[in-house]
């Protein structure tokens, strides 16, 4: 080919919940399950400690794609937190495609502390969408980018 | 002045010196290693921090100087708490010089001077006394009245006991708020002990300290028989430019970083009490 | 009716119940009318209206006005006293020092409203019957007052009053408004229509904050946004990107609290359907959890700060097309 | 005088629009606001722009200076790339004197150069009105609608547009477009002004002076008691300051890329709670002096330092944008009794 064409890797923010999410991702690299090394891991202490800023900043900064992952509905270390992530983060997202920004740049999973392989999955699912939606334009900021 | 006003240098932190448990003594030179610009005692410069601020700071050292310039900065805000944490070899970014600064060439000269400083409130008037120590043929006697929370809170302490102390030409009357251990000074606010001294109406006075420090002690002076035309001050707002033009410093038709910071209190009395 | 209110409000600074009154003052053009606060009969007299114009929100002044001493009397019309609840819910606004007389109103119009039909140079304003009467340095117009009516007021929610001391007036009915129809509208469109339409109006923005200040929802002491530490604090938005944050994050703040009192944008001085993102979030509470009227009653719960077990997942937004 | 019929005025805008950058106002999305002209673009027949014009000269973001910090040290990157060659087409009476108003804060020694460059390389060409609207009081301050100021100065009439160049930089912008205007006399241009100016003395706020402004009365306004009342009702958004022509406070902010540190200036307002707050305390406590101020400058501070000269045009934006129609006419009306 004349002119090679990088091929477009998506920078993935991951916010994963201390209790389940993080340990998933934990045994998924135990295990020595595979997903790509583009997703960034940001552990939080709950699922509902992300503030709808954090999903918008990432993608100030950079990002692609954002991801929480939490503990299972139900399942929360401090009880009921991931109901309230559940509920904001559906309208955040319901918003971001609202304004026209590609709602699958967006995701919630529960994944919990013995789902090594779903966390695997889920990434690797995660950055092939992204990968196919390619580079975050709706949302960047102009300034961030080198 | 800087054709590029609101584009600055950079300057090289050469020297740290904890004067105080909250109050640095940092020394700026330029990437030469000379001083980055001269300017007149009382006048400011601004520093930043790329990334955290910028924030006007008076100059600590006299133009009689001739190697770097010295800040002494309390440590109270987000820039101040950056340059606390910050290590020799440092570059920051400098412009200036800003303001009016003291009348020395005209007003201060032949003149007795009285310095009346509280706190940090020495950083900018140090500059005027080391100016006026080392052209003391043009000037009178100085004396000054300095007073802070404690021993430990003396700024400039050793430079102070070393050398202002010893000069004949000076009287230094030093202050702290409470008693403490190991000393044997005056104790007491600045005010009341301005008072105390009685110093000679002839006096030309120079104050600065925190507002209400100010405030007490023209009162006192009052009574004493000085005249508003006597007293300067000089002034702390929050400022971005530096130039007169961001808005900010504006107090009635002054812009105390352009055509202050440096007052004479029956200027003040002509401005909006808004300071 | 402004008769009425003025000989109201007399009755109730002399008897005592009040010191204060919070209304609205007349302007130099019959329809620039400032919020503002009297404390004596001749004060009223001299400056007191109520009309068409009379548009602002008085509810969020509360907040300030409670902490100081005595009570106030305040008119509020059937949206504001949504706001009212709100604020109260919130626990803003001490309830035992306000004494509120329910108004009624017909919809609102404001100056804008009527230069954006084209009529500029007014100089009097009358109303007859269904119609505006419009003096202006060019001639007369009649304007159909429905058609001058704010954008929030065509779509007018409810004109029952929600919260009273007493009412001057007939109480009105909660109404059938149609106000998710632009709503439903764009999430219609394409992803790429709706986002060239936000592009288009929120480009607009110039980060003056009226829509902020002026929201009986945003009584935060210090906004994120003005907050140093919070790192997004901005003046101005330097890039595409921080309009459109501001924005989301203005309405997500408010989301389930936002009784869609259409404040933020009437006051926009660059016209942004502002009310349009609390509106897709009013929707979508409603559609997701169920109805949830912002300030309907006191002490509800509101929808984000509750949860049941078994919400919808995130994923419905993947699914849910043309909502 | 020379004229060009208005059915060829989208030529005119195109040959102007091949030798410089052309900024016209028209409507975008039901807002009049100042354009690039593209061919086929129309102005707008609204008054005025919503957002003044300064933003040509004073634009409300703007990078001062970059840095690449690496360790202990810093690198000073000077952003700036060569500034076009502009003519913003359009301009009425009160932006244009806003122009030497501003011209006044940043063109006084030291000289603003990021202003200084954009008014070295921008041309204006203004439009007299003619259905001057019940907020205007241009003249007030002395400004003639029906003939502005200007590098150059046009009229629109029914079929024709007329214009006449006041400066060198206005003759030079005529010359280029020369060949397309035709010499006529100025007897259409002169009903014009007559017409118009008889309007302006019909409006509402013909007879508005602020006469009993100005130095000496500084501090008598300030301790005026009514400024308790008058900013009772302000929600200290910065509306007012933003769509205003001479407003020119400015934030100096650093924004930090990841890569680097951007320095930018931005708009600010004295409305804002900390325009004036200082790790050390507020000189501006409350929202009414904070109010006091915007106006006080406009009113009293400015012209003390400028020979009388207002620091506000009559453009009457603020008093129609104002949320709760608080204005610097219901301020300096009320005032007035005070002095």
């Amino acid at each position: 080919m004349p002119n090679e064409v990088k091929a477009f890797k998506p920078k993935i923010v991951a916010f994963c919940c201390n209790w389940c999410s993080y340990a998933g991702a934990d045994l998924a690299g135990t295990n020595r399950l595979t997903y790509p090394a583009d997703v960034k891991i940001i552990r939080v202490p709950c699922s509902c400690r992300v503030n709808p800023m954090f999903i918008l900043r990432a993608f100030q900064r950079g990002a692609d794609g954002v991801i929480l992952c939490g503990c299972h509905p139900g399942d929360c270390h401090y009880t009921t937190g991931n109901y309230y992530a559940r509920r904001r983060m559906t309208l955040l997202f319901s918003m971001l495609d609202f304004l026209g920004i590609e709602k699958e740049r967006t995701r919630v999973e529960w994944v919990s502390a013995a789902e090594g392989a779903k966390f695997a999955a889920t990434m690797n699912d995660f950055v092939a969408t992204v990968t196919a939606l390619g580079e975050n334009k709706r949302l960047e900021d102009l300034r961030c980018k080198e | 002045m800087n054709t590029e006003a609101l584009i600055p240098k950079i300057g090289v932190v050469t020297k740290i010196t904890q004067e105080t448990p909250d109050v640095k003594t940092f020394q700026v030179v330029g990437l030469d290693g000379k001083k980055v610009f001269e300017h007149k005692p009382g006048q400011c410069a601004m520093l930043s921090v790329p990334g955290v601020g910028e924030g006007m700071f008076s100059i600590t050292s006299s133009p009689t100087n001739k190697e770097y310039m010295e800040f002494s900065i309390k440590k109270c805000g987000c820039v101040t708490s950056w340059l606390h944490a910050m290590e020799p070899g440092q570059q920051i970014t400098i412009r200036g010089p800003y303001g009016n600064g003291f009348p020395v060439d005209t007003d201060f000269l032949g003149k007795d001077l009285l310095v009346i400083a509280g706190g940090i409130g020495l950083a900018p008037v140090r500059s005027v006394i080391n100016y006026c120590r080392d052209n003391h043929e043009k000037y009178g006697s100085i004396q000054v009245i300095y007073g802070s929370r404690s021993k430990d809170d003396l700024v400039k302490y050793k430079e102070i006991i070393d050398e202002w102390e010893n000069d004949p030409n000076m009287i230094v009357n030093l202050t702290i708020d409470r008693e403490q251990e190991g000393w044997d000074g005056h104790v007491g606010f600045v005010p009341n002990y301005v008072k105390e001294l009685n110093p000679d109406t002839s006096k030309t006075v120079i104050m600065c300290g925190p507002p209400v420090m100010i405030k007490f002690s023209l009162a006192g002076l009052k009574e004493l028989g000085f005249k508003e035309t006597q007293v300067y001050t000089t002034f702390e707002l929050r400022m971005k430019c530096g130039i007169g033009k961001c808005g900010r410093c504006n107090i009635g038709n002054k812009y105390v970083c352009k055509d202050g910071p440096v007052f004479r209190f029956d200027q003040m009395d002509e401005l909006p009490n808004e300071y | 009716m402004q008769g009425m209110m003025i000989n109201r409000a007399k009755e109730l600074l002399r008897d005592g119940t009040v010191n204060r009154v919070l209304g609205w003052q007349a302007g130099e053009f019959v329809y620039d009318i400032t919020p503002a606060v009297f404390e004596t009969e001749e004060e009223l007299d001299e400056g007191f209206v109520y009309n068409g114009f009379c548009g602002n929100n008085l509810s969020k002044y509360l907040v300030k006005e409670t902490l100081k001493e005595g009570k106030i009397l305040v008119f509020l019309k059937p949206c504001d006293t949504y706001s009212f609840n709100q604020l109260l819910t919130e626990h803003r606004i001490d309830r035992e020092k306000v004494y509120v007389v329910g108004i009624p109103c017909e919809g609102k119009t404001s100056g804008e409203m009527l230069k954006s039909k084209g009529i500029s140079g007014i100089t009097g304003i009358s109303e007859d019957g269904d119609n505006f009467i419009v003096d202006t340095v060019y001639g007369q117009t009649t304007i159909a007052k429905a058609d001058a009516l704010e954008e929030r007021c065509k779509t007018c929610k409810s004109k029952k009053h929600v919260a009273y001391d007493e009412l001057i007036g007939e109480d009105g009915e909660v109404l059938d408004s149609h106000r998710f129809d632009m709503v439903a509208k764009l999430e219609a469109m394409t992803p790429d229509e709706r986002f060239a339409f936000w592009r288009g109006q929120l480009s607009k923005c110039i980060r003056c904050n009226a829509c902020r200040n002026v929201c009986p929802a945003c009584t935060c002491e210090q906004c994120v946004f003005d907050n140093p530490k919070s790192g997004i604090a901005q003046k101005a938005a330097a890039d595409s990107f921080e309009e459109n944050m501001f924005h989301i994050i203005r309405a997500f703040h408010v989301a389930g609290r936002c009784t869609d009192c259409g404040e933020c944008s009437r006051v926009c001085p660059q016209n942004i359907p502002l009310h349009l993102l609390n509106r897709k979030f009013i929707k979508d509470i409603d559609e997701l959890y169920g109805d949830y009227q912002a300030g309907a009653e006191v002490g509800t719960r509101a929808p984000l700060t509750n949860y049941t077990q078994d919400d919808v997942e995130p994923s419905i937004v993947y699914h849910r097309e043309g909502k | 005088m020379l004229k060009i019929s208005l059915d060829k005025l989208g030529s005119l805008f195109d040959a102007i629009a091949e030798k410089e950058a052309l900024y016209i106002p028209a409507d975008k999305a039901g807002q009049p606001q100042y354009m690039r002209y593209q061919t086929g673009m129309q102005m707008t027949e609204a008054l005025n722009t919503v957002r003044s014009a300064k933003d040509f000269f004073f634009p409300q973001t703007e990078n001062l200076v970059n840095f690449k910090v690496s360790g202990k040290t810093i690198e000073i990157i000077d952003p700036r790339t060569e500034q076009e060659d502009f003519v913003v087409f359009g301009v009425r009476g009160c932006d244009v004197r806003s122009f030497s108003i501003l011209d006044k804060v940043f063109l006084v020694d030291p000289i603003d150069t990021y202003y200084e460059n954009r008014r070295k390389h921008g041309t204006i060409v203004s439009m007299a009105c003619t259905r001057p609207s019940e907020t205007c009081f241009c003249h007030t301050f002395g400004i003639d609608a029906a003939e502005p100021e200007g590098d150059a100065v046009c009229w629109k009439t029914e079929d024709a547009l007329y214009i006449k160049a006041n400066t060198e930089k206005g003759e030079a912008l005529i010359e280029k477009i020369r060949p397309m205007l035709e010499e006529s006399d100025d007897s259409a241009v002169e009903a014009q002004k007559a017409a118009t100016r008889e309007i302006l003395g019909k409006l509402p706020l013909a007879n508005f002076s602020t006469e009993k402004f100005g130095g000496d009365v500084l501090l008598k306004a300030f301790n005026s008691e009514k400024w308790a009342s008058l900013s009772e009702a302000c929600l200290g958004c910065g509306t007012c300051t933003f769509v205003c022509p001479t407003c020119q406070c400015y934030d100096i902010r650093d924004y930090d890329t990841g890569h680097g540190i951007q320095r930018f200036r931005c708009w600010d307002s004295c409305m804002y709670s900390d325009f004036t707050l200082m790790a050390g305390g507020q000189p501006r406590l409350t929202q009414k002096e904070r109010f006091r101020q915007r106006f006080m400058h406009k009113l009293v501070y400015f012209p003390a330092n400028n020979n009388g000269e207002y620091g506000c045009v009559g453009c009457g934006r603020c008093l129609s944008k104002c949320p709760i129609s608080m204005n610097i006419v219901k301020v300096a009306k009320s005032l007035e009794g005070d002095l």
